[in-house]
């Protein structure tokens, strides 16, 4: 093995006191040759401030269109162990719960067939192993599968969905995130492994609105939990937050987007026909209130960043499902919204562009999918209209053509 | 061919998360009653059933060796019977049900080097990207900077004595991998200089109507060299730094020492809570790239960090506290430069244009 | 040629205003202390200096003859030494000194048919435009639907019984002469057939390019006759009735007694008082012209008018109201019906699209 | 003379509260055939649902493009008093105010010359006349400038400016709109009556921001009048709009959109470094609060209707000028503007589209006026940045080409 290269740029970056991703490659390094050539080609990129790996070309597993990247430096001659340097994503459980045993087993299967370097996680939600050779994938594969897990997406497929930890530890979750996500995974696997789409089709679960896996901002479809019944409320509990020295006017009352509370210094009253369910008032005061009993979800569509018309928030398609109970539903609009835009996007145009290049009234139109106003913010300010029939001379006036 | 070897196991997916889950979830799943923050990074959850559930969370660099993979596994052993998780925002996650057991847990995490806390109203770890690590698109590197700011930031990371929660991300160019576009404050590394046109491989690495057609701004247009090869042009005065050719033509780069470099941007929020999702906004629209500590752009992190921490009301995140104190006090409070990259000149841009006499003076 | 004529005046402008002053204003011009409503249509203005102006509101028709100015010239003299005024939203006002003057004035008004009222939480006149009148663009008519609303909305003119002011504003056509894009309501003359092409005359009429590239849908391509005559034709699923075409090419009318009638909008307005101003929405795509008494557009605007008033609170005007309960329950609460026409697919339509999960039930 | 038509459905509006237009008609038609044909006309429009004019052609006095609207009727044989038919705008007095002589003035030559008709006022502020041969117009203007009174804007040229009464009859008039807007008036002469414009140019003035000439929707250039210093707050006179019942919680601190009010039931305080200037609370206690001394105005741009990008309001030019000291200056920069889009619009192109096209960043530079913050709501949310300059190898790196 050869020694670790000089990296005085890089160690000072294994200062200070949060954790340092230098500290781990050098690790990694004392038994991989390909994080040495990483320092040392990192440290070249820090000398000279630009990158040195070139544009991806399509490697992966048999069967599979998505899951790995590949990578290659420009310097192979320099830094010959990493002139392949491709990276798995595998699809992690919903939640991000292990077992100390599950993480040891992905270990070792790293440390057989990869740099050793990981990502605990990508930001869409992967476990991503860092860095192999072409040749090690397929058996890197083998094990995993042995392992249980399996490879997540990439390419203009089903994107590995993510998920809140939801029920699992949160009073909020109005829905079952983790189990709404596995359910979705595996419903989807052919989607996920086998490009199909014109683009990335990106699925996030959270629990309620605080929206803890930012849905709203990088997934096609976010589901977000809510509730339609009143928050429950305990009085006597408010009580206890006002005298330890929360102000409820100023910090809960004054912040309600549906300015719909009033409170007297003794009771909260909460006009819930005008609560926008934005958990803020529930947030500030876990052990007063709670989301109500009638719980489900909102269902958006969308979200991406900007490449290229322009960032993208998901918009509402479903105001309220009670996705645990109505999940068949859930999938079956989904679909039909997929169809059309596998159908009809253009390469490379995800679905928030499509909607918007096609418009939202003809897309829910060509799904089936019922035209209500909690789909815009507001009505169109401009007259611009097109109506869609009119009017012939001999036609009755009743009767449109 | 496929069916000749043998049976391969394909589309499993991953495991069931249940396996994962330790007792006191699997009991109380759905059950939850509410929760309290304890101190900073750590916090208690309370079930309808009496059991309680803590959770000690720590930093994670998230570019993690195997080793310390292994180290966590020990962890959990130690104090959680096996069990942990990771967040969306990279940090893990201890899982506890024996109250006495988390200061030595906090102990032993200091140890190596793993600060607990992102709580509350804290700075958590720093949504990021690949970088110089890893990706050839990158205008600047990911982890280095994620450093260099979670350093700078670490008080506000352990204690919790902000006015509301700031979530920061990085994303190395404008794909946007990092999803920064709704951060409270968003590093966005960005190229200044067009791509320059390899006409030696793009006709055999590129479609031509592919590459032109993939300009947003039209600024690509074909061309046959005087050698006369196939390849295109760029008008330069069009383009701006998109790098969406790039991503569909290898031979077109825009990376570049002299040019690439960091943008900063501020008041974006994901949640639904108080306000609804809002997109962050440029604050500086270029700092040049200097590893391994980026210090200018650290300055300016905390600058605006310390400014928004010293003048927002509670609850107010920045985006919040800046709409309400609008952006010319925010330029004049912070003292960072207003300048015509400011002004939005895409296809929305009349809608930012001020259109109300409604000012502070 | 002009040089030859006897030398006529232009140029000059119209009349100083001060000419048109009464003594009290010239006196307390700029040194108003402040002013109170003392009952529907009565307002008194107190001067620094002690003095008082009472001013007298008082509905008009704008469209008058020279008889009304001369009762009106009367009247003034009658009551206010000769000075009166209008407004910009064409009341006429009458400048008033002494205050034991101002019932008969009253009176007199009520005598002529000019009720008394507009001022302070009222809906004033409605802000109009030509319409069948004399405009050649025109898809509806404005004065008649005009003298419908306000005999039906009558008593909110004469009495101060709403949450806040009311701006009801017509345009006949797409124009928007009325400049209706920021009303608390407005009502819109709207085409819906496109185009008919008048062959024979269009050569002659209209300049062939000009016409094909005023369309923002480029819905209008040149064509060549069979009977050989230079022409445009329009692909009818890409015209959405703006009637541009129209007005640079005579030889395209869109009127249509079938297809013309009105719109209706909620929830503009123009002052910087509270929130910022607003563009108008569209309530309502479409009520056939009905004249003379427009029975469905005058029911239409009661109805969003009351429902209003039974549940805004104090200074909340239209469009306030409706950001704080949300469009879903107005539609709710007024009954009209959501269709498509009400989601927008013009170049913003994007960012009218309910990008949070913030949602009323 | 020939008899009033038969006119049942527009007799139907002559009844009601509200002053009826069909009345005012029927009143003029006693004297004038033009009216009784107009009456015709309109009872078959009523019946047909359709209008009957015709695009005007161009009509005018000597040596002015504009003032006039031609018109004809598309029933010249049914209808012969208005085969012509045309408009006169006479530019209004600033404020609109008048004393009884002009009005009969007007009403006199009118009576001479045209329909008798009228509209007190047109939509852009004018003395609308209402209908007359092409053969009255000459005679009618020298009639009018005999009086006193000159035409206003049409066509591609600039238009009668409007003002709000302003310091003649309103407290809150931070500026003297009438002055503003007759000053205005006369130094563009030139340009109102002779169409140099790609397309209309309007200016209106209002004192403040609460705009009681709809600049901020309705004009090119719209001057709204605002204050700088502290607003002036008279303790005692607050206590006594809460005594009689006005709740300045609810309906005044929570409308505040600067936030920037505390009421504890004894005294308001206004934090007025975040004060917007918005008028609500003056407007709602008027004897208790006014604008400060240090008075002027806010200039914006650009507002205009729908045709043909869309309806678009003013945004911020000049935050804050003194426009009765600095009048010339205002020229100056409103000058600088209307030379840029002059030059540079396209046919039809109002000044706010022109912006829109060329980037407001570019069109501020090119008018030599200093780019604030002032001027956006907020910054750009897209990454697309036209960076102007870059380094070339070789340069400096502290220097940019
Ligand atoms: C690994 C990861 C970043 C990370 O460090 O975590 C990543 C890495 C890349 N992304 Fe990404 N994206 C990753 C999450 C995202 C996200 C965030 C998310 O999913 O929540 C986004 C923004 C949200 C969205 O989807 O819009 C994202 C938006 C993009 C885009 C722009 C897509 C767009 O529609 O605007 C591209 C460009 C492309 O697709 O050609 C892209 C392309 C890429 C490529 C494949 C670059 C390329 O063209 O080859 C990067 C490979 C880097 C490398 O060297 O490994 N990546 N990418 C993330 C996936 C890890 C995982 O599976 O868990
Ligand atoms: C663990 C995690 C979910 C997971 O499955 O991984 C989580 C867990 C909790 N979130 Fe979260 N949130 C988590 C990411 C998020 C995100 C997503 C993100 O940051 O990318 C958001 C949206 C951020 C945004 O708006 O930009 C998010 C917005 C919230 C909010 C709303 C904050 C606000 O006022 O805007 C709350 C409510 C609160 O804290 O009062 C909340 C509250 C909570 C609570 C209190 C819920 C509960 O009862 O357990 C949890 C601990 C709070 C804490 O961290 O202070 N969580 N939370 C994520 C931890 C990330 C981390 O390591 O820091
Ligand atoms: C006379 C007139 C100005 C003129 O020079 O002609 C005028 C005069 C006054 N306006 Fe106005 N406004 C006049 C058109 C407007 C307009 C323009 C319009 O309607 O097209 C607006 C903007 C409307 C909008 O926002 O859509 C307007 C928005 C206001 C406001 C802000 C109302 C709000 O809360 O949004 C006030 C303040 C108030 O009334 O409390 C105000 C207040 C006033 C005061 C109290 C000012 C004063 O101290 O004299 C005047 C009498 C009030 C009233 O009418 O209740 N004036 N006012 C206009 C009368 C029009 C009419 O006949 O009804
Ligand atoms: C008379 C008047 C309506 C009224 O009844 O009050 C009027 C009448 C006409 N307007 Fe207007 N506009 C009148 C104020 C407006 C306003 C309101 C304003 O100025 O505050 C607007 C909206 C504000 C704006 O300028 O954007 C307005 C926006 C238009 C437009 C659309 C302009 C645009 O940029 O979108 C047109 C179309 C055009 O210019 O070709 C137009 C065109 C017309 C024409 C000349 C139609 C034509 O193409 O020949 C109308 C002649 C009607 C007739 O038969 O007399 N008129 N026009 C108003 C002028 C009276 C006056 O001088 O006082
Ligand atoms: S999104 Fe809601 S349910 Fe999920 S973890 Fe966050 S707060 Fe809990
Ligand atoms: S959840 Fe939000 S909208 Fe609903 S009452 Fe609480 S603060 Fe108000
Ligand atoms: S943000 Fe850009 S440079 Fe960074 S990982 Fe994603 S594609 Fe690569
Ligand atoms: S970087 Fe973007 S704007 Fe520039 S040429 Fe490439 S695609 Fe066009
Ligand atoms: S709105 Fe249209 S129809 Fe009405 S006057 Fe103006 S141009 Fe004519
Ligand atoms: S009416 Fe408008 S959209 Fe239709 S053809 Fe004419 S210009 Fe085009
Ligand atoms: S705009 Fe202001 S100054 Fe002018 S009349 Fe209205 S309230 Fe008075
Ligand atoms: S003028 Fe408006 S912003 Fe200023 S203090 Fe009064 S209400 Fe608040």
């Amino acid at each position: 093995m050869a020694n670790l290269p000089n990296t005085p740029k890089l160690d000072e970056l294994t200062k200070g006191p949060w954790p340092s991703f230098v500290s781990e490659i050098k690790r990694a390094a004392e038994r991989s040759d390909m994080c040495k050539d990483l320092l040392g080609l990192l440290e070249r990129s820090y000398n000279e401030k630009i990158g040195h790996w070139k544009h991806g070309g399509i490697v992966g597993v048999m069967g599979y269109g998505g899951g790995v990247i590949g990578r290659y430096t420009d310097l192979p001659e320099e830094f010959p162990n990493i002139s392949h340097f491709h990276t798995l994503r595998i699809n992690q459980p919903a939640g991000w719960f292990y077992t100390s045993e599950a993480l040891r087993t992905l270990a070792d299967i790293w440390e057989k067939h990869g740099s050793g370097l990981t990502n605990m996680h990508g930001s869409t939600g992967d476990i991503i192993f860092l860095g192999t050779r072409t040749e090690e994938l397929e058996p890197t594969f083998a094990d995993l599968t042995a392992a249980g897990f399996d490879l997540g997406g990439s390419g203009s497929d089903m994107r590995t969905p993510s998920a809140c930890c939801g029920k699992a530890r949160c009073e909020w979750a109005c829905y079952d995130t983790m189990k709404a996500c596995y359910d979705t995974t595996m419903r989807y696997q052919d989607e996920l492994h086998r490009p199909m789409f014109p683009y990335k089709w990106k699925f996030k679960f959270a629990g309620c609105p605080n929206d803890c896996v930012a849905s709203i901002a990088r997934a096609d479809i976010s589901v977000i939990g809510t509730w339609r019944d009143d928050i429950k409320i305990d009085q006597a509990e408010v009580k206890n937050y006002a005298d330890a020295g929360l102000d409820i006017f100023d910090d809960v009352v004054l912040n309600c987007p549906g300015k719909c509370m009033k409170w007297d210094g003794n009771t909260l009253e909460i006009d819930n026909d005008y609560c926008r369910h934005c958990m803020h008032c529930i947030n500030v005061m876990p052990k007063a209130l709670a989301p109500g009993d009638k719980r489900g979800a909102t269902v958006l569509i969308g979200a991406k960043a900007p490449i290229i018309e322009g960032a993208l928030l998901s918009s509402v398609v479903i105001p309220f499902i009670d996705i645990d109970e109505e999940y068949e539903e859930f999938c079956d609009i989904i679909e039909r919204m997929q169809d059309i835009w596998s159908e009809e996007g253009k390469n490379r145009e995800r679905v928030g562009e499509f909607i918007q290049r096609v418009g939202m009234g003809n897309f829910f139109e060509a799904a089936e999918i019922d035209l209500i106003p909690e789909m815009v913010t507001h009505p169109r300010e401009n007259p611009y209209i097109f109506f869609e029939d009119y009017y012939e001379e001999g036609d009755e006036e009743e009767e449109e053509e | 061919m496929a069916d000749d070897k043998p049976k391969r196991v394909t589309d499993i997916g991953p495991p069931h998360y249940e396996k994962f889950l330790p007792p006191v979830i699997k009991d109380n799943y759905g059950k939850w009653k509410y929760h309290e923050i304890l101190k900073p990074g750590v916090m208690v959850h309370y079930g309808h059933s009496g059991d309680k559930l803590f959770t000690v969370r720590a930093a994670s660099p998230r570019l993690m060796s195997i080793d310390k993979m292994r180290d966590f596994a020990d962890l959990a052993d130690k104090y959680c019977d096996g069990y942990l998780r990771f967040t969306s925002r990279n940090n893990v996650e201890f899982l506890l049900t024996d109250e006495s057991k988390i200061d030595p847990l906090i102990e032993d995490l200091k140890a190596l080097n793993h600060p607990v806390g992102g709580l509350g109203n804290s700075i958590s770890n720093i949504v990021h990207t690949q970088g110089w690590v890893h990706c050839h698109s990158a205008a600047t590197d990911a982890s280095g900077i994620v450093k260099a700011v979670m350093d700078e930031m670490y008080e506000y990371f352990s204690e919790m004595k902000l006015p509301a929660k700031i979530r920061i991300a990085l994303a190395c160019c404008l794909n946007m991998c990092g999803a920064v576009h709704c951060s409270d404050i968003a590093i966005l590394g960005i190229h200044r200089r067009p791509p320059r046109i390899d006409h030696n491989t793009l006709e055999r690495l590129c479609e031509i109507p592919l590459v032109t057609s993939s300009c947003p701004t039209a600024a690509i247009r074909p061309t046959t060299t005087p050698e006369g090869k196939k390849s295109v042009e760029v008008i330069e005065e069009q383009c701006m730094f998109c790098a969406n050719c790039y991503t569909v033509c290898p031979s077109m780069p825009l990376n570049d020492p002299l040019n690439d470099g960091v943008s900063i941007w501020v008041g974006g929020k994901v949640s639904n809570a108080r306000t609804a999702p809002m997109f962050s906004k440029l604050a500086i629209p270029f700092i040049p790239n200097n590893p391994p500590r980026w210090p200018e752009v650290t300055d300016a992190i905390k600058n605006i960090v310390e400014v928004w921490a010293a003048n927002a009301r509670k609850y107010e995140r920045i985006g919040e506290w800046i709409n309400r104190i609008t952006y010319p006090k925010f330029f004049e409070m912070t003292g960072i430069e207003f300048q015509k990259e400011h002004i939005d000149d895409f296809k929305f841009a009349g809608l930012t244009y001020h259109r109300t006499a409604q000012l502070v003076r």
